[in-house]
């Protein structure tokens, strides 16, 4: 399963695009409408982006009234987003949604306010809503698969793993943050290791279903996220450089899957967990096992 | 309709301190003079937008000054090279007008050899700092040239539908004197299509996303 | 000033190498000696390294007795990075130690016990030593600045910006993680963004002297973390790539704090958190601050 | 004294599967056989170890099987491109036996030509996956050649000094009939110098560094 990763599309701006993935991920929402920080608010690294939008949206009430129903005609299942700064705002938001998965953002480096603890967020919405909710965490944790686990405990029913972690770059004349805010979130190629880590400790830690995600960009790094143990796969970064990464991604993956000898994606979920196989012992891998590792 | 291609690079040609380069266009539609693509800058994240210079038969022009890695990476690109690139984008010039005047700043200029041609070759004046950079005048015949301490502000005559590209300074000039000038307005843009909210600005007090307001805009909305 | 990172540099195998160094770092020692974890313990990534060496040393008591007698015999400053698994462990290495500025290591990825609280190993530290204590950091925190003003209030001198993060590589064709521990440090190019952030608001928030390490593999980089807030550069993983990467970052660092008009490279410290200066404000940097910021 | 420079390519040949990548010597110093270098990968974050193959005059010759990314990235190189390389590094064979046998599996074979010119052409045996393979013997003329299902160990005669490079099993079954023999071990490597614990092998029951230790290892040693 291929999703866009929230607040890396605009539904309504590409209905084509999002047509692609297999069910659209809404920008998060926030109680408040939002403006979003002042530019500039991207910057290019050698190896990844840094944003600092700052969950600009319209607000909860128009996010309701207008935009839902309007991305309710792409007819395409909705996964909601949604942010707050107080465990009772993430509930109340939830309790007003109906008939779409839930997404919560329990992590975005680009608000000041910070959250209350994950697992109070969660526990509070799950007493509001019966619909499926997912934990949206930032690998900017000390042990993050304990905060999975806390989050499992809470009520939630899967994890969106990763959000983006704090990055900053400098001007090259004046030294001085590209970005107005200073820092931002750091997404793209550099961030895939360390999604393919938390993927992989949470799945270990809960079992639970998990989106996987960060940098993204080839059917090999979606076929590694869910051999690490993700259940469905989003895209954000990419997208940027190319609307059409969801086909593409999509269609390497049944390749790459297949060329591995898996009949489907899916069948190589959490499969970097299995013990060693025959076929990792096959004479191409033997020759560079590291000398004397059997005394 | 998003459409994204590789394109085969024809000649990278250096005008004045700027880049020419030449793709083949294959099917992709060469847009209204103002709209842009989205060109990708080899070994860098993300692509960088380029407004569509010329489109002789068969081609794409675009007309750009290396001025950082990306721009970088693009004027490294030789004749036969591949790249993606996505467009047109964005919402270009309306051609509409009674008495077009075109005006430009620097690389500035870079969109309005393919709108002058649109327009049936109205008169321009185009303002460089250096006479090493006014050299890239040569793509658009008979225009006037200011070359500073000369600012193009200086030699407009009044009376006509300006349509301008330039540096933010420029256009804020221009906007003052034309109130309905049609101004093309830049913004570090991730995307180029509204997916990632990365090139806001400011208008009537709110945060618009400038590649799916403009890059053009008219100057009495932006003030 | 330019140091390698901790456990980036055998000062004893390569001599020249760390003399190049206006201090060498020792690799972190633990109060009992460690073989480390099992090969493979490195991966390379596309845009970094994993390792999972795992604080393989010798361990106090021979680090005392043998080791740290050879490397006073470099003629360099020492700097010797202290682990443990407890706040009472670290501290007894503390107190056995003179004639050094001490870095503890408050974040190994890499071994499975996690120590206490930052400030309270500070603290206990602090109580046993009056030698300058510098506390190392690893980006994976919710609130890096938070941490750092918590050490500050126990007592540390500096701060060591950053540590690996935990990243995870898979085999091309097992999809087994490549590293036989599993998940690793990430270090090299990749982490740079992180590093500077993390450097950025902990200048910020404390003020206190910070050696900057995270990809520094150019004077540029290095000139870059200095102007986040470092006063003090290490090199870690690109010592890999170029055991002459000290003399080269130095000369480099010198030119391209030159260039930008500045004296010595230390008179760029902080500088990105100045208001913006007249220079930024030159033709070249107007041109392509967003349209419409100033209404 | 750690010595590292840039180099110019001079050839990249194919040998079989393999590549000879052939660089302009300067001043580096060849070393002695079984020593290994870190060849820069163009694109990698890492050097890659490779021993030397042969040292004909004002030249550096590695032989190598393009398998990953970075030795992908080497067999890239054409003539006239530069990259950088550390060396020599670690424990090469030692040189005082008295009745030389060179033995090599596969790519192992790399070390010999160069150990076999110091040791002044000492019988050699070596085994290869396939004949394609096979072609690489052409760097070691006289030796005797084993393709699967052959194995180099049916064709080693007792009472020889064997010296040998090859996959893990290989050198396992060599050093099980020869426990005086000098066998080039592999592991994955970050820097080559000793700086990052990288490369452990289990040594006696702890970890040592193969580069500083080794790469060249006694049998009796290892077991
Ligand atoms: C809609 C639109 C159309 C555009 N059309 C064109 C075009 O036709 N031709 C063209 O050359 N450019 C055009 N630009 C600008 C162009 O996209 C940027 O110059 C380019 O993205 C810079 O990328 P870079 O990687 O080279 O620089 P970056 O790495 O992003 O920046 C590196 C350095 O260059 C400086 N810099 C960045 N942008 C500019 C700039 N615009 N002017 C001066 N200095 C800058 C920065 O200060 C920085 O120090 C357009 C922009 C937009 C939004
Ligand atoms: C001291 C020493 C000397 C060496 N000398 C030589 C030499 O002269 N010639 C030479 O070709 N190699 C030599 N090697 C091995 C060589 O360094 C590795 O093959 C190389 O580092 C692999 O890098 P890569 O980026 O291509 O592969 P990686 O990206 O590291 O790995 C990619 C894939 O290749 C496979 N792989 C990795 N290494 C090997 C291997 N050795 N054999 C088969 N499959 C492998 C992995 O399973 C992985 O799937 C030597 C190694 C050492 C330690
Ligand atoms: C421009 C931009 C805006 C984002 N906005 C949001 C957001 O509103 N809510 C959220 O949960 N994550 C947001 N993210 C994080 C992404 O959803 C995703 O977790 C992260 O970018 C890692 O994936 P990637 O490397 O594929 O981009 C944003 C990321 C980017 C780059
Ligand atoms: C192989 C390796 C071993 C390391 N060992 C230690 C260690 O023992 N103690 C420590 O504090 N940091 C250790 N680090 C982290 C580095 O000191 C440094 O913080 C990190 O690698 C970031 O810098 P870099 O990107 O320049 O490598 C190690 C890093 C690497 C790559
Ligand atoms: S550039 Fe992405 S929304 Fe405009
Ligand atoms: S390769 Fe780094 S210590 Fe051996």
């Amino acid at each position: 399963m291929l999703l866009n990763a929230s607040g890396c599309l605009d539904a309504l701006a590409t209905p084509e695009v999002a047509r692609a993935f297999d069910a659209f991920v809404t920008k998060t929402v926030t109680p408040l409408p939002r403006e979003g920080n002042d530019p500039t608010r991207i910057a290019e690294t050698d190896h990844g982006l840094l944003n600092s939008i700052g969950l600009q949206n319209p607000g909860r009430e128009r996010f309701l009234a207008v935009v839902l129903p309007q991305l309710r005609g792409l007819g395409l299942p909705i996964w909601v987003s949604v942010g707050g700064f107080s465990a009772d705002e993430y509930a109340e938001t939830c309790s007003r949604l109906s008939d779409v998965t839930i997404e919560l953002n329990l992590s975005c480096p680009n608000v000041d306010e910070a959250p209350e603890a994950a697992s109070e967020i969660v526990a509070a919405c799950r007493a509001e809503t019966p619909l499926p909710l997912y934990a949206k965490l930032s690998p900017a944790l000390p042990d993050i698969a304990d905060v999975a686990r806390a989050a499992q405990a809470a009520g939630a029913d899967g994890l969106s793993l990763v959000n983006t972690i704090r990055g900053l770059a400098l001007d090259d004349e004046t030294l001085r943050p590209r970005l107005a805010r200073g820092a931002g979130g750091y997404s793209g190629p550099a961030l895939k290791p360390i999604a393919l880590a938390a993927v992989y400790v949470c799945y270990r830690a809960t079992g639970l279903p998990i989106v996987g995600m960060g940098g993204v960009s080839t059917g090999r790094d979606a076929l590694e996220l869910i051999a690490a143990g993700a259940s469905a796969v989003a895209v954000g970064t990419a997208l940027f450089t190319d609307p059409g990464a969801p086909h593409r991604v999509r269609a390497d993956l049944y390749k790459a899957a297949a060329a591995l000898g898996f009949e489907d994606p899916l069948a190589a979920r959490g499969i970097a967990h299995a013990p060693a196989s025959q076929l990792a012992l096959s004479k191409r891998t033997t020759n560079k096992t590291p000398a004397y590792t059997a005394k | 309709m998003l459409s994204r291609g590789r394109h085969s690079v024809l000649a990278n040609e250096p005008v004045g301190p700027y880049r020419l380069l030449r793709v083949e266009r294959g099917r992709a539609e060469p847009g209204i003079p103002g709209q842009f693509f989205m060109l990708e800058a080899p070994g860098r994240v993300l692509p960088r937008p380029m407004s569509l210079c010329l489109a002789p038969p068969g081609e794409l022009d675009f007309l750009f000054e290396p001025v950082g890695r990306g721009t970088r990476a693009l004027a490294a690109l030789e004749a036969g090279d591949e790249l993606a690139i996505l467009g047109p984008l964005g919402n270009g010039f309306r051609l509409d007008v009674d008495r077009p005047l075109l005006v430009g700043g620097g690389i500035g200029m870079a969109p309005l050899p393919y709108l002058s041609e649109k327009l049936g070759g109205p008169p321009a004046v185009l303002g460089f700092r250096t006479a090493h950079h006014a050299e890239a005048a040569a793509l658009l015949p008979g225009s006037e040239v200011a070359v500073e301490p000369g600012l193009v502000t200086e030699l407009l005559p009044a009376g006509h539908d300006v349509l301008a590209c330039g540096p933010e300074r420029m256009l804020q000039a221009v906007g003052a004197l034309f109130p309905g000038a049609q101004l093309a307005w830049e913004a570090p843009m991730a995307c180029g299509y509204g997916a990632c909210y990365g090139c806001a600005v400011d208008l009537d007090g709110t945060y618009k996303r400038l590649c799916v307001e403009g890059p053009v805009l008219e100057a009495a909305a932006c003030s």
